[in-house]
């Protein structure tokens, strides 16, 4: 067998929306905005930090000068890994371009899969949809799915970060109302992690703030930030921007304002503690101009992720996107459409904690059945990544020679052994023939995800945490519940 | 001084999104692949015109076995024209068929149709194609012709000309049509001669690309490649499209369902090719997976996309023009999947750079055609070529001076740069950004309710721009005259 | 003589602002009415925006720059009338509730109810009860408008409401609430007037209010 | 003693060609009776396979390794049973019609129907009335099954029965019909006894006619 020389291969599809110089042009203007117009702190102790880091302080009003940006760039580490809360495992690799799938967290209201309404998200809405998550094989991490309503609001956080650390072992990027809340999660996460070291060797929860735009860093986002670097617990930073309202209407001017936010944000963490993990994020999105929403599934959104994702990667900082989401109000056809573009778009570039999958209406809303047919979608846009392998194995022409014209493979060892591996199979999606599809009821995608939802929520018991780790955790939230009382 | 008045050197963009499915030596692999099983392996060729084609071209003739020297396959690729302009039926120069340029349209010959009126699922009758045409030309993402279902309610062996004839009265769009056999593609060309005003004039500026289609693997049936070879002396460009999935007619692997595919159409290449140095060639491309649990050839798959891309970076490869596949559903219904196996398919294809993408009318595997299936089409391509447009990075399109001016906490909705430019934001017609409760105010409609409508309003209402008389006439007359052809064949 | 109302009207519309400066001025140096030019020519132009806005026939921007046009209108006509005689459709304070610095919300329906003839008091985010309370002592607002993001932030409205009930003014001003979270229940639930969806249906809901 | 059935089936079952030819062969060496052999061990197996194919937890690939496995068991058992004993669930003659080369659908239900138990025979593609004639009169099939891809070339799906009619052999055989294009009305049109929409159904179509 002959041996190659110089042959490239593309082992998975290449990919890309900006050239590095595009990039390299982003990130000077970027700075160039940190560097001229600032941004504001509500934050003492960030403002202080920033101060000692080189930073001009106006007042709340912080400039940036480029030598700190570049400063923190280079101690920001490239990679963070999170874990499975239960087995230790280290399942997510946030670096390069592995892309990871996982739901979101702020919608307030839910689909109930059993009537049909969309009510406000509760506790148990909130355990089911980390039940459902923890069954799907192509989900990798949980986000709440939904901001529980039914308890006391003012430490809702703590019930919510304890009915998904209860149902799933999969890692957790969670949200806190502030820094107490953040401290009262990351209590429960040392608890289950068996202390505070082996929390921030193997940590299995990530903190999700950020900025307000333009270019704010409210006292919530800047103290998380801060108490993230100082725990050594990775952290989410992800401005949610939109075009023409709280950004310029011209991408590369999105692009230019969301990452000055990201990298001040950055600034004040590496500065706190040099080389502590920092996830960049991003929802970059239009202003639908004429509904006035933050589009969750315009093109220009799909766009937007990508060449963020082209930015992440070139800045070598994990990057947190978002996918499978929808501004339809209900789970139909151009949920369908946007949520199968937007992970498409999403695996091909790479970017690698992908939450909101199961957002409908514009992010107001989650549906665990959209969730479950994203799982289907996610699991077609990864066969497409893994690409086309070109070798002597799969060029087969002596298979082909054998079976000559005419014929057919479908009895052939060769196909036996790569059909399943070739090919993906989905779970919901329906490929049978149309009788076969009348006698099994007509059903339509929903119709077939609802089934699957419901079955999981009543069959399907995720692992649970020890009895004992339970009650500590929810003796910290009682914790909480008294301290509000008085 | 103001950044923009000096020019940054060195400075490479990407002025649109870059998909490389297949790199430049994976590309030339699977050719070689090809190459060698057309000299090894051969195909069964099914015509004694085409055997005696290929015989006097210098290939290997034995029976209807005929092997192909790489030389001769590569002469052949070396003389296909590398872009095809087709026109519209006004002579307008329309479809660039050439580098990465990507246009939609629908698909041929599905023996069901939905009716968008009554949603009841049955056989396509030459109303419904009078239907599909009115819809083609009405759309503005769509932009060619194809008939939508096979017409059964008239002579059976002329389904393809009454369908033509359809097509021809409701819309000026560029066709791409199918015939039964040589008689049909002369009924064809003769009505096409008739609208672009002779056939010397259809043959500089064509409107249609004649479609056919072979029996993979590697088999020939003597309407194929007599289809390429008529289209070569007739100087009509050529769809030539093997329908090849991957572990029925192709080894399992995503390589060899390439090398199949490939192999098929060159075949078809060096048939017109020895005919007329030159012809019109478009490289074609069914090429998907068969799904093993229920045997059919899906339209939904992932491999569908990924296969599509792999055989358009080859036509890329090797400078031929390419037609490729999106749009298209294993759906039987208009539902969620439909939404999400069209999106996936539309937004890879139009990635890859396909010339020609076919099917934005298909669902059930594409045993049936839905009008409705390709107005949502007509959507999502227009969502999906806004992302081909990539982004710009100039000191216009980063804005820092109205960065700075708006600063921390402000607003850019009041800005003369955000009026200048949120009209490059797409703008949806199906797809609803309605709020909850202005969505429900409007009756809460799925968005299948809203294409519904669309597709009828646009059937009741677009008048296409009509046909003379006189040439109408001429239409008639042809098809009068092959149903007085085919009523002396019984 | 022309009145040039119907040019007025047309060139609000299409947002060109020196046109509406230029032709206000000859409105007013050919004699016309100050309070004419105000109702006849600038107010019907924004109402034609407002109505294609709600079906979707003019986008944020558009209606933005024709708010942005009237305005000058309104600055070369306003000098010129008793400051109790320009007509206004009522005066509406508006804020993001305390603990919420999220502001576009807001200052899009602040905009919105601009363009649609209300005097707008913004006083901006992070506004607790207390800075309502004394807006609301200090202009008499027909309506005040609370917005918020956050879940947490949201039952700061509550606050606000209570607290106006304690100063014995929950009955002088109506109370409308709006942001991602926010919905009909929860306006019911926490006794206020009414809930505005979006930044269009908040001007419908005040004329609503206060007719 | 051992008599290796339940091995069988399940080797069957999971396609193992080389362990089905062994325990076969112990099967024999152990003087079990090759019917048993075969009613016992081998058709078992492939009942099992088929009814796990129709639920979707086989895949064609799969069903057709354990057909092969199953075939080599019987190629072993075959030479010492005599002709008219081997069980066959009957015969069937199967071919694509007139004008069409489009072999895969029509070459899958052979081999599903083969791994039912039927006898198989095959004419091929571009098969018109006469071939099938032919074939119905040489081998006395209880099914004829006749395959079509194209709209046109179905037509001669009627060509054949009309010829069946005129050769008085239409009431000795069943007709089934499949392929794209065909359907339940267009099998009652051209009077054919039924209708497969594919190749697993074929299978239960073929037992439920024979039976």
């Amino acid at each position: 067998m002959p041996v190659k020389s110089n042959y490239a291969e593309n082992a998975s599809p290449m990919f890309r929306i900006l050239s590095p110089r595009q990039c390299e042009e982003i990130l000077l203007a970027a700075q160039e905005v940190l560097e001229r117009t600032g941004v504001t702190v509500y934050d003492e102790e960030a403002r202080d930090t920033l101060k000692k880091a080189g930073c001009w302080v106006d007042d709340i009003l912080v400039r940036i000068p480029s030598a700190v940006v570049d400063r923190a760039l280079r101690s920001v580490p490239k990679r963070v890994t999170l874990c499975n809360s239960r087995t230790g495992s280290r399942d997510v690799r946030l670096e390069g371009y592995n892309a990871y799938f996982g739901t979101g967290s702020d919608t307030p209201f839910t689909i109930d899969p059993y009537t049909g309404k969309r009510q406000r998200s509760t506790k148990q809405s909130v355990s089911n949809a980390c039940k459902v998550i923890d069954a799907l094989e192509n989900l990798d991490f949980v986000m709440s799915l939904g901001i529980v309503q039914d308890v006391p609001l003012l430490i809702s956080d703590r019930h919510q970060f304890e009915a998904q650390v209860l149902n799933t072992g999969k890692p957790i990027v969670t949200t806190a109302h502030d820094i107490y809340g953040f401290a009262d999660i990351i209590e429960m996460c040392e608890i289950i992690a068996g202390g505070e070291e082996e929390l921030r060797r193997n940590p299995f929860m990530t903190l999700y703030a950020e900025p307000i735009s333009p270019l704010q860093h409210a006292w919530e986002a800047a103290s998380k930030l801060i108490l993230a670097a100082k725990k050594g617990l990775p952290v989410v930073y992800t401005p949610c921007v939109m075009a023409g309202g709280t950004v310029p209407a011209t991408m590369a001017g999105v692009l230019t304002q969301g990452l000055a936010e990201s990298l001040s944000g950055l600034v004040i963490n590496q500065s706190t503690r040099e080389g502590s993990p920092f996830i960049m994020g991003g929802v970059f999105t239009i202003m639908d101009m004429a509904t006035t929403i933050f589009s969750y599934g315009s093109p220009e959104f799909n766009l937007l992720m990508s060449c963020l994702a082209d930015l992440a990667h070139y800045l070598k900082i994990p990057m947190f996107g978002t996918a499978g989401c929808s501004d339809s109000n209900l789970v139909d056809e151009q949920a369908g459409i946007e949520g199968a573009l937007s992970i498409a778009m999403t695996a091909l570039s790479g970017p690698n904690l992908n939450h909101d999958v199961g957002y409908i209406e514009y992010g107001s809303t989650s549906s665990l059945e959209f969730l479950t047919i994203n799982n289907d979608v996610i699991g077609m846009a990864r066969r497409l990544v893994r690409g086309i392998q070109v070798n002597d194995e799969t060029l087969a022409l002596d298979l082909i020679h054998k079976i000559g014209p005419g014929g057919h493979f479908l009895c052939e060892d060769h196909t036996m052994k790569h059909f399943k591996t070739e090919t993906y199979y989905p779970n919901l999606i329906d490929r049978q023939r149309y009788e076969s599809w009348v006698e099994t009821g007509s059903k339509t995608l929903f119709e077939r995800a609802n089934e699957k939802v419901k079955d999981i929520i009543e069959n399907y018991e995720p692992d649970p945490l020890p009895k004992d780790i339970q009650q500590k955790i929810r003796g910290i939230v009682e914790r909480s519940e008294q301290k509000i009382a008085k | 001084m103001s950044k923009s008045q000096y020019v940054r050197a060195n400075y490479q963009v990407n002025a649109t999104p870059q998909l490389k499915m297949l790199s430049d030596d994976q590309c030339e692999s699977i050719l070689n692949g090809a190459l060698e099983v057309l000299e090894r392996t051969g195909a069964e060729i099914h015509s004694q015109e085409a055997l005696d084609v290929f015989k006097k071209g210098g290939c290997w003739v034995d029976g209807n076995m005929v092997r192909f020297p790489s030389h001769i396959v590569e002469w052949a690729i070396r003389n296909a024209p590398s872009r095809i302009v087709i026109s519209n039926q006004k002579g307008e120069r329309t479809l660039f068929l050439e580098g990465q340029n990507v246009y939609y349209g629908p698909g041929p010959t599905n023996t069901y149709t939905i009716d968008p009126f009554t949603g009841e699922r049955r056989r396509p009758r030459k109303a419904d194609t009078v239907r599909a045409a009115k819809v083609i030309d009405a759309l503005p993402n769509i932009s060619y012709a194809m008939d939508c279902g096979t017409v059964m309610d008239v002579t059976p062996t002329l389904s393809d000309v009454h369908a033509f004839q359809a097509m021809l009265e409701n819309t000026n769009k560029p066709i791409i049509h199918w015939g039964f056999g040589i008689d049909q593609y002369q009924d064809i060309i003769d009505m096409a001669a008739v609208v672009a005003g002779g056939l010397e004039a259809l043959q500089q500026n064509p409107f249609i690309l004649l479609y056919s289609e072979s029996s993979p693997p590697l088999r020939h049936s003597v309407e194929a490649i007599d289809k390429a070879i008529f289209a070569a002396k007739n100087n009509i460009p050529i769809v030539y499209t093997p329908c090849t999935f991957a572990g029925g007619v192709a080894p399992a692997t995503m390589a060899a369902t390439l090398v199949i595919a490939v192999a098929d159409s060159l075949v078809g290449l060096v048939a017109g090719q020895l005919v007329r140095k030159g012809s019109g060639f478009v490289m074609g491309g069914l090429i998907s997976t068969m799904d093993m649990a229920s045997t059919i050839l899906s339209y939904g798959a992932a491999e569908l996309s990924l296969l599509s891309a792999g055989l358009t970076a080859v036509a890329r490869y090797m400078k031929i023009p390419m037609f490729s596949t999106g749009g298209c559903t294993d759906s039987k219904v208009i539902d969620t999947q439909m939404g999400l196996e069209a999106a996936f398919s539309i937004l890879i294809a139009g990635l890859s750079g396909a010339n020609l993408i076919h099917d934005c009318s298909y669902m059930e595997y594409g045993a049936t055609s839905s009008l409705e299936l390709m107005t949502m089409d007509d959507e999502i391509i227009g969502m999906v070529k806004r992302i081909l447009q990539g982004v710009e990075v100039d000191d216009e399109h980063l804005a820092l001076d109205v960065i700075n001016k708006v600063g921390p906490g402000g607003h850019y909705l009041a800005e003369d740069h955000t009026m200048k430019h949120f009209w490059g934001f797409w703008a949806p017609t199906l797809i609803n950004r309605l709020r909850y409760d202005g969505w429900k105010a409007e009756g809460s409609k799925p968005m299948a309710q809203r294409v519904k409508e669309k597709t009828q309003d646009i059937i009741n209402n677009h008048k296409p721009e009509p046909k003379s008389e006189s040439v109408l006439a001429e239409i008639q007359a042809i098809v009068d005259r092959a149903e007085a052809r085919e009523a002396n064949k019984r | 003589m022309s009145n040039y109302y119907e040019e007025l009207t047309q060139s609000i519309i299409s947002g060109q602002l020196d046109r509406v400066k230029s032709l206000t001025q000859q409105a007013i140096g050919a004699g016309n009415n100050p309070i004419d030019i105000i109702n006849q020519g600038l107010i019907p132009g924004m109402s034609v925006v407002g109505a294609r806005f709600k079906v979707g026939k003019m986008y944020v921007p558009e209606v933005l720059m024709s708010a942005r046009a009237m305005d000058a209108g309104m600055q070369l006509v306003k000098p010129l009338i008793l400051s109790e005689d320009i007509p206004s459709a009522g005066k509406i304070v508006i804020g993001t509730v305390k603990g919420d610095l999220h502001d576009i919300g807001k200052n899009l329906v602040s905009m919105m109810l601009e363009s649609a003839g209300y005097t707008v008091i913004n006083v901006g985010v992070d506004a607790g009860p207390e800075k309502f309370l004394q807006a609301v002592k200090e202009h008499q607002p027909g309506v005040i408008g609370m917005s918020a993001l956050l879940t947490t932030t949201m039952l700061s409205m509550k606050d606000t409401i209570e607290l106006l009930k304690e100063e014995g003014l929950r009955d002088k001003v109506k109370v409308i609430i709006g942001g991602a979270p926010i919905s009909q229940d929860f306006a019911d639930e926490i006794g206020a007037d009414g809930f505005a969806p979006d930044a269009g249906s908040a001007a419908d809901l005040c004329k609503k209010l206060l007719a």
